[in-house]
């Protein structure tokens, strides 16, 4: 009685544009209703677009110092300067740098580090992940293993020995362009055991599914099995966790340079902003820790926000 | 559980030199300790002469090996900077990072359970979807700002709570307490916060998604059409449930929250172990910083195993050596 | 309002009864040890200077004053020094202090273990002639020998063979490394290393007490804004360094008051004179430009030095054009001027040295070293980079600098120098010098500057005791250097103090702590 | 009605979502007697645990009772709310679940469990409610029940847990017990004696059954009287006897016809063509017309009508002949 195909909507659903099925879903029907979710995004969406678009944007470019006059420095936001007589919107900092410009470029870095470094992360974690799950025996008890240690070491401890080695081991005249990438390896690497942790968990579960045993009948190779049909059953954890993971990765991006050894002061980050702008708290020059601080709130809230949406939303069993 | 204690202990001791490994292979790109050392009117014969009485020209296997010997006997050399016993400077600084972890701690542990379970059996309601958005700022700015501002707004600003330091403490048989004196409790709120309000949104977090998957399990169902009360039904039957998982991840945060004090004594000037390795980075003060790895290794795997036990007397599944079955 | 006043009042007669004469004070780093002979800091010496005394000591103006010694004067035409020393000192814990106590600081201080052994490098022997009588004979005349031993402290011989410390022992430490017994105006009653300090007043000491201090705490902050904000609200008396950032806003507060002055530390950039080629550079990686003085001149044109005073020191530093700054001996007065500010000049002389696009390389910075040094360095960077000198800056902690520099990973570097001799001869010695390690000269000249002219008038300055024959070469040293750009000089870094303002102290150029002069009102 | 332990009258529960309200249940009326058990029946999503949870007050939001009554023993509840509706459960109505694997909390003992559930709801000591707990899984044929009452739920076989939870249920001696599927996750030889045991106990104490399951032999085995449910509306109503062997609704003749039990001899199995609706698209008119063969233009347009004089909501109610 029960084996004949589904009557109702599904032949019409195919004829949809894919568009057509994203507004449809339940998803998106969920998002719609709730406005958390909806000002985060947009949120998240002006502050990506401004920083992959800040050259356009920014008035100058802070990272070319040869545009830079030290005259400028100090300048309060909206005032002219007492020197050169020129105005800035959020004022300048110590080098007479455009704090609005700083804070696009600085957020492009953090970006750009948070989002490699979780990819980094997702990547290594999906692939032990699925390796450890669906091999399983040796292979996994090394994985889950080194995943444990890993896991009772904290992430910040695992980054400054990360970035010390890393450091040591990059020739000197590659270190400056270099740093960026350390740091994304160290973030990265602190942060895979989370994602393999799911995408194992999950590979258990769908290993042992009939679908799975079938391809696996008809001659399919494990990795096909694992790409094919393993993966797309994993991705909505992975996503919620990408997302939370995203806001941490940024944060870690700032504490570590807090510490220094983060982002060179040349090329800053909003991390890297805020150290810089926290020696000005005393002084009066508010603008300088102010701004980049409230946009990596605002960046941070807004991304946590949203993967706290996500994971309502998709409501995965985030072990 | 006798035989899994050891084995968890094996696994320890492996981890332990692993982490000995890391550190020590991390040392060599620190800096050099030797100019801190000599003062500016050294010349390189002195540089020489420290280098080898030091044993740094050895190569890097030797002084490893040289180290785990002495850790073994509890002997991590002398401090580069102080020139004292490093076992004897941790021991002094100890109490210090223990205390302030333990009552930040305790704060993101109570408050951490506690709003977790209040989000989540008032899933829908006002106030505890309020408390979910804010606990995200808690997360969402770094913890050396939080402490920062909290400095500015209540010791500079209101002139309320001391900026930097422990306060008076009073010495109880080698243990430096600042419980004990009126300042050094009020020494202790505003790092005790920095320090644990990030753990604490994690376990508020996690208590309340794990407690979210309790209640819809069927054990809480056919409780509830037992018609037990709310109370017995959230606090006996579904937090008993929901600590399972959250109990690792709080063993977990609790070493974190000791890794985390680097920053927040830093930030606050606490005279702990966080501090000691901040300045032994600055110095390059080796024998410190390994040994300082050692003890945070030593403790993550002194509360891993405490959380295995604590396993024990919280599911009944596991404690398999306990007659029965089928 | 009268009740106010008499509440006021009350106040004020009740709180120094309390604790007006406790006194609490923070500073960047802790004294890393309390063994005056062991390590040669500014850490150590200026807060031992509390604590031990030397045979001579600076006043604050700097000038040598009697100290241990009551007088001295030199032995026959240079062969030494007689120091006549005080009588009736005794030491912290009641010994009497003697020649013997001399003799034997001198061989504790001159021992290879010592750190302050480079003191005593022209010293050949110490006489003990009587109980307070000593002879100090130099191997070579050495007018300016009493001078370089203000920060050689005496400690009890007798305290020293009882608690086996002998000698100085930086490695693993010994007795005198927690503890003290010095003659000074202030004994060590608890020692915490890297937490606290804690002084109380000897009140067996020889000289007349102007403080008012019963008690005094000193505690390491590390982190800046933490200082600031403690002292801002009142948790300690005194911070040493205020950051230059802040001095505005302390100023404004009332409770609180900054003392500046100008230090002996001369911030400069450095170069790669003996390189064959830039290490860093992307394109010039067969030559090494900063061979050229053209270009050395030209990094000295281009480089802006009022507008980084005007910005980043906020108008508390002082442009300076020798290796020394104007307030030490030797100085050379006709050789006040930078050279200006012109980039024009600068895009010229390069063009002419056969750059005229200029070129590449890499800056090296420490990050916690100076005052605001890595800020300096970007302004610097952002300076050179208009007259097409591309540099790339790496700033780093000061623990991976020094090897940096030693094994020669720079294009250009930045130095901050303060002779400990107060004296234009120090930086001579070791920045100009050609490096000879059997010598000990040139110790810090990493970039291996040398000028035979130069080597041949350092031991002349060394042994001349005409000052105005001395002057003379000391200014021919300082033109030859500036004519051929060895270094960059930029400005004298500023000292700023910070204090609550009940407090009245005096600042000493060296940035010497001295705790006697402190008044708690 | 009045004697009935259980009477529902017109009972709906709607779901509001974003395409519109879905009625689970519409308008379902049924009375069940003391000591008697009423088998629900019906496919997945025909709405039958659905009417059960609204009896125990137990629907997760946003589903709700939107029309209809539902009286216990003669006091209406369907409108009680919290604390008044935590009373009845339990104490008056007890509920059986379909998994006796997640029924039971893993981190507390069987004993914990029974004697906190009847310190809950009856006016006894904790020493007298230990003696009645090992009484409960006696009575539940609990091998050692005086050594197992501290035993924790998962060295319980599957067989023995779901005597537990009967026990559970049944421990505060409630008038009405909802068995949702009981036997479902149960193995095939465990089956039997469970639906017996409960058979026995509710006979023996005179307490009503809902006996919810999609099982027809579980049907035939246990119960007196049957429902027969589709796309939540009730399709027929009767007797056990009168339901399996003579069916008037076609859907149950098509259900009767496709067990194996009740068309045992026949050549194959008979097949219902389609599928039920989904809840959120049923048809016009009767609800099954889009399957059924006998379907006529008035089936179509009207609503099927009240259960009356017949026992099955149909325009065109089958006789006997026509089951083939």
């Amino acid at each position: 009685m029960t084996d004949i195909p589904e009557q109702g909507m599904a032949p019409k659903i195919a004829q949809k544009s894919r568009l057509r099925v994203f507004l449809d879903s339940d998803i998106y029907y969920t998002f719609k209703r709730s406005p958390v979710a909806v000002v985060s995004t947009i949120v998240v969406l002006i502050l990506v677009l401004s920083a992959v678009f800040a050259p356009l944007i920014a008035p100058t470019n802070p990272f070319n110092p040869a545009s830079l006059n030290l005259m400028n420095g100090f300048t309060p936001p909206m005032e002219p300067n007492a020197f050169t007589g020129d105005t800035f919107f959020l004022g300048t900092d110590d080098q007479g740098r455009d704090v609005f410009s700083t804070i696009l470029y600085g957020m492009r870095v953090s970006l750009f580090v948070g989002v490699a470094a979780v990819l980094f992360a997702m990547v290594l974690g999906i692939t032990l992940g699925l390796i450890s799950g669906y091999v399983g025996g040796w292979t996994e008890t090394i994985i889950m293993r080194t995943a444990d240690v890993q896991l009772t070491f904290p992430s910040i401890l695992v980054a400054m020995l990360i970035f010390g080695i890393a450091k040591g081991f990059t020739p000197v005249e590659y270190r400056d362009q270099m740093a960026i990438w350390v740091l994304i390896i160290a973030i990265g690497l602190s942060d895979w055991v989370q994602f393999a942790r799911v995408v194992r968990g999950a590979t258990l579960v769908e290993k042992r599914k009939e679908y799975v045993e079938a391809a696996r009948l008809i001659g399919r190779t494990p990795y096909a099995i694992m790409l094919r049909h393993i993966l797309p059953n994993v991705l909505s954890p992975v996503l919620v966790i990408a997302t939370i993971s995203l806001a941490l990765a940024i944060i870690a991006e700032a504490t570590l340079s807090f510490l220094g050894v983060g982002a060179p002061p040349t090329q800053p980050s909003l991390g890297t902003l805020i150290r810089i702008g926290q020696g000005f708290l005393f002084s009066g020059e508010w603008w300088i820790l102010l701004f980049p601080a409230v946009t990596l709130l605002t960046l941070a809230l807004s991304v946590n926000l949203l993967g706290d949406w996500l994971r309502d939303a998709l409501n995965p069993r985030l072990r | 559980m006798l035989a899994y204690i050891i084995r968890r202990m094996g696994q320890s001791a492996l981890v332990l030199l692993i982490v000995g490994l890391v550190a020590f292979s991390m040392f060599r790109f620190v800096g050099d300790p030797i100019d801190n050392m000599l003062g500016q009117e050294r010349t390189a014969e002195d540089i020489e002469r420290l280098r080898e009485q030091l044993g740094l020209d050895q190569p890097f296997a030797v002084q490893y090996f040289r180290f785990l010997e002495g850790a073994v006997q509890g002997n991590f050399g002398v401090s580069y900077r102080q020139g004292r016993p490093v076992s004897e400077i941790l021991l002094e600084r100890a109490p210090a990072t223990l205390e302030l972890a333990a009552v930040s701690g305790i704060l993101a542990i109570v408050f951490g359970i506690a709003l977790g379970v209040f989000t989540a059996i008032r899933r829908n309601g006002f106030t505890a979807n309020f408390i979910m958005s804010a606990s995200l700022i808690g997360v969402s700015l770094p913890t050396f700002l939080i402490g920062i501002l909290l400095i500015y707004i209540f010791s500079v600003e209101l002139g309320w709570l001391p900026s930097f330091g422990r306060g008076e403490t009073v010495d109880i048989g080698g243990w430096s307490t600042g419980f004990l004196t009126e300042s050094g409790l009020k020494a202790l709120i505003l790092p005790a916060i920095t320090l644990g309000l990030y753990q604490m949104t994690l376990i508020m977090r996690l208590v309340r998604s794990e407690m979210l998957e309790v209640l819809r399990q069927d054990y809480i169902r056919f409780a509830r059409a037992r018609g037990l009360k709310d109370r017995a039904i959230n606090f006996r039957h579904a937090l008993k449930n929901t600590m399972v998982p959250v109990i690792t991840v709080i063993g977990l945060q609790l070493g974190a929250i000791i890794a985390f004090a680097i920053i927040t004594e830093t930030v606050f000037q606490w005279p702990g172990v966080g501090l000691l390795f901040i300045n032994a980075i600055q110095f390059v003060d080796i024998p410190v910083m390994a040994a300082y790895l050692m003890l945070i290794s030593v403790m993550f795997v002194g509360i891993n195993l405490i959380v295995d036990i604590l396993y024990f007397f919280i599911d009944p599944r596991l404690r398999v050596d306990r007659a029965g079955g089928h | 309002m009268s009740r106010a006043l008499t509440i006021a009042a009350l106040i004020a007669a009740l709180a120094p009864a309390v604790q007006a004469e406790e006194f609490t004070w923070a500073e960047t780093t802790d004294p890393q040890t309390m063994d005056p002979h062991a390590v040669n800091s500014a850490a150590v010496l200026g807060f031992l200077n509390n604590v031990y005394e030397g045979l001579v000591r600076r006043d604050k103006d700097m000038t040598i004053e009697p100290a241990l010694a009551t007088a001295w004067e030199p032995i026959g035409d240079g062969e030494g020094w007689r120091f006549t020393l005080r009588e009736g000192v005794t030491f912290h814990d009641g010994s009497a202090f003697t020649a013997e106590d001399v003799l034997f600081s001198y061989q504790r201080a001159s021992n290879e273990a010592s750190d302050t052994r480079s003191w005593f490098a022209p010293v050949s022997e110490v006489v003990v002639v009587d109980d307070y009588t000593v002879d100090i004979m130099t191997s070579a005349p050495n007018p300016i020998f009493p001078g370089s031993i203000a920060n050689w402290m005496i400690m009890d011989s007798g305290w020293a063979e009882a608690n086996n410390a002998t000698l100085p022992d930086k490695e693993s430490g010994n007795y005198a490394t927690l503890n003290t017994n010095g003659t000074g105006a202030f004994r060590v009653t608890a020692r915490e290393p890297g937490l606290r300090t804690v002084l109380e007043p000897f009140d067996g000491w020889w000289g007349e007490v102007e403080h008012n201090i019963t008690r005094a705490e000193l505690t390491p902050i590390q982190n800046p804004a933490t200082a600031v904000a403690a002292l801002l609200s009142g948790d300690v008396d005194f911070i040493n360094p205020v950051p230059i950032q802040d001095v505005a806003r302390l100023q404004q507060d009332d409770d609180v008051e900054v003392i500046q002055g100008i230090e002996a530390r001369v911030i400069m950039l450095g170069f790669p004179h003996e390189a064959d080629a830039l290490k860093f550079s992307s394109e010039t990686t067969d030559t090494n430009p900063f061979a050229d003085v053209r270009v050395r001149q030209a990094v000295a044109h281009a480089i802006n030095v009022p507008a980084i005073l005007q910005t980043i020191m906020r108008g508390n530093a002082e442009e300076v054009a020798q290796l020394v700054s104007p307030a030490m001996q030797g100085y050379s007065p006709a050789l006040a001027a930078r050279p200006a500010y012109d980039p024009d000049q600068a895009r010229a002389l390069l063009a002419e040295a056969g750059y005229p696009d200029g070129f590449s390389f890499g800056l090296k910075c420490p990050n916690d070293r100076y005052l605001n040094d890595e800020s300096v360095c970007q302004a610097v960077t952002g300076m050179l980079a208009q007259v097409g000198l591309r540099a790339t800056l790496d700033a780093m902690p000061v623990q991976n600098y020094w090897p940096e520099l030693r094994a020669d990973n720079y294009d250009m570097y930045l130095l901050g120098w303060s002779p400990g001799t107060f004296d234009a001869e120090h930086p001579i010695r070791f920045l100009a010098a050609t490096p000879n390690e059997e010598k000990r000269l040139g110790s810090w000249n990493f970039g291996g500057y040398s000028n035979a002219r130069v080597d041949e008038l350092l031991p002349q300055i060394q042994s001349e005791l005409d000052d105005a024959t001395r002057q003379a070469m000391l200014d021919e040293v300082a033109m030859t250097l500036q004519d051929e750009m060895a270094y960059v000089p930029m400005y004298v870094q500023p000292l700023v103090w910070g204090t609550r303002s009940n407090i009245s102290m005096t600042q000493r150029p060296d940035n010497f702590f001295i705790l006697r002069w402190v008044t708690v009102n | 009605m009045s004697d009935a332990v259980l009477s529902i009258r017109n009972l709906s529960v709607e779901i509001p979502t974003r395409t519109g309200v879905v009625k689970p249940v519409d308008g379902v009326s049924y009375d069940i007697s003391a000591g008697e058990i009423l088998g629900v029946v019906g496919e997945s999503g025909a709405g039958k645990s659905m009417a059960g949870n609204a009896v125990i007050g137990l629907l997760s939001p946003p589903a709700h009772i939107a029309a209809g009554e539902i009286w216990l023993n003669g006091t209406r509840i369907d409108a009680l709310k919290g604390e008044a509706m935590r009373r009845l459960r339990g104490k008056q109505i007890g509920m059986v679940f379909q998994d006796p694997l997640t029924s039971l909390n893993p981190l507390l003992s069987i004993g914990d469990q029974l004697t906190e559930t009847m310190l809950t709801h009856l006016p006894i000591s904790r020493s007298e409610a230990e003696k009645r707990a090992v009484a409960a899984l006696e009575e539940v044929g609990i091998p050692g029940a005086v050594e197992r009452i501290d035993s924790y739920p998962h060295e319980f076989s599957g067989g023995m847990r779901q005597r537990v939870v009967i026990a559970l249920a049944l421990c505060a001696e409630p008038s009405l017990i909802i068995a949702d599927e009981p036997t479902t996750a149960l193995d095939v030889s465990v089956q039997a004696q469970i639906i017996a045991l409960l058979k026995r106990l509710c006979r023996d104490r005179g307490t009503a059954v809902m006996l919810i399951t999609h099982d027809m032999g579980v049907i035939a085995e246990a119960a007196d009287r049957v429902a027969v449910m589709y796309a939540g509306r009730l399709a027929e109503l009767g007797t056990v006897r009168d339901v399996l062997t003579q069916p008037q609704h076609p859907y149950t003749a098509g259900l009767m016809a496709s067990t194996p039990l009740a068309s045992a001899g026949k050549a194959r199995l008979h097949q219902i063509e389609g599928a039920m609706p989904r809840l959120d698209n049923v048809p016009e008119g009767c609800a099954f017309h889009p399957r059924c063969e006998y379907a006529q233009d008035k089936c179509r347009a009207a609503p099927a009508p009240q259960i009356s004089d017949s026992h099955a909501a149909c325009w065109f109610p089958l006789i006997a002949e026509k089951v083939s």
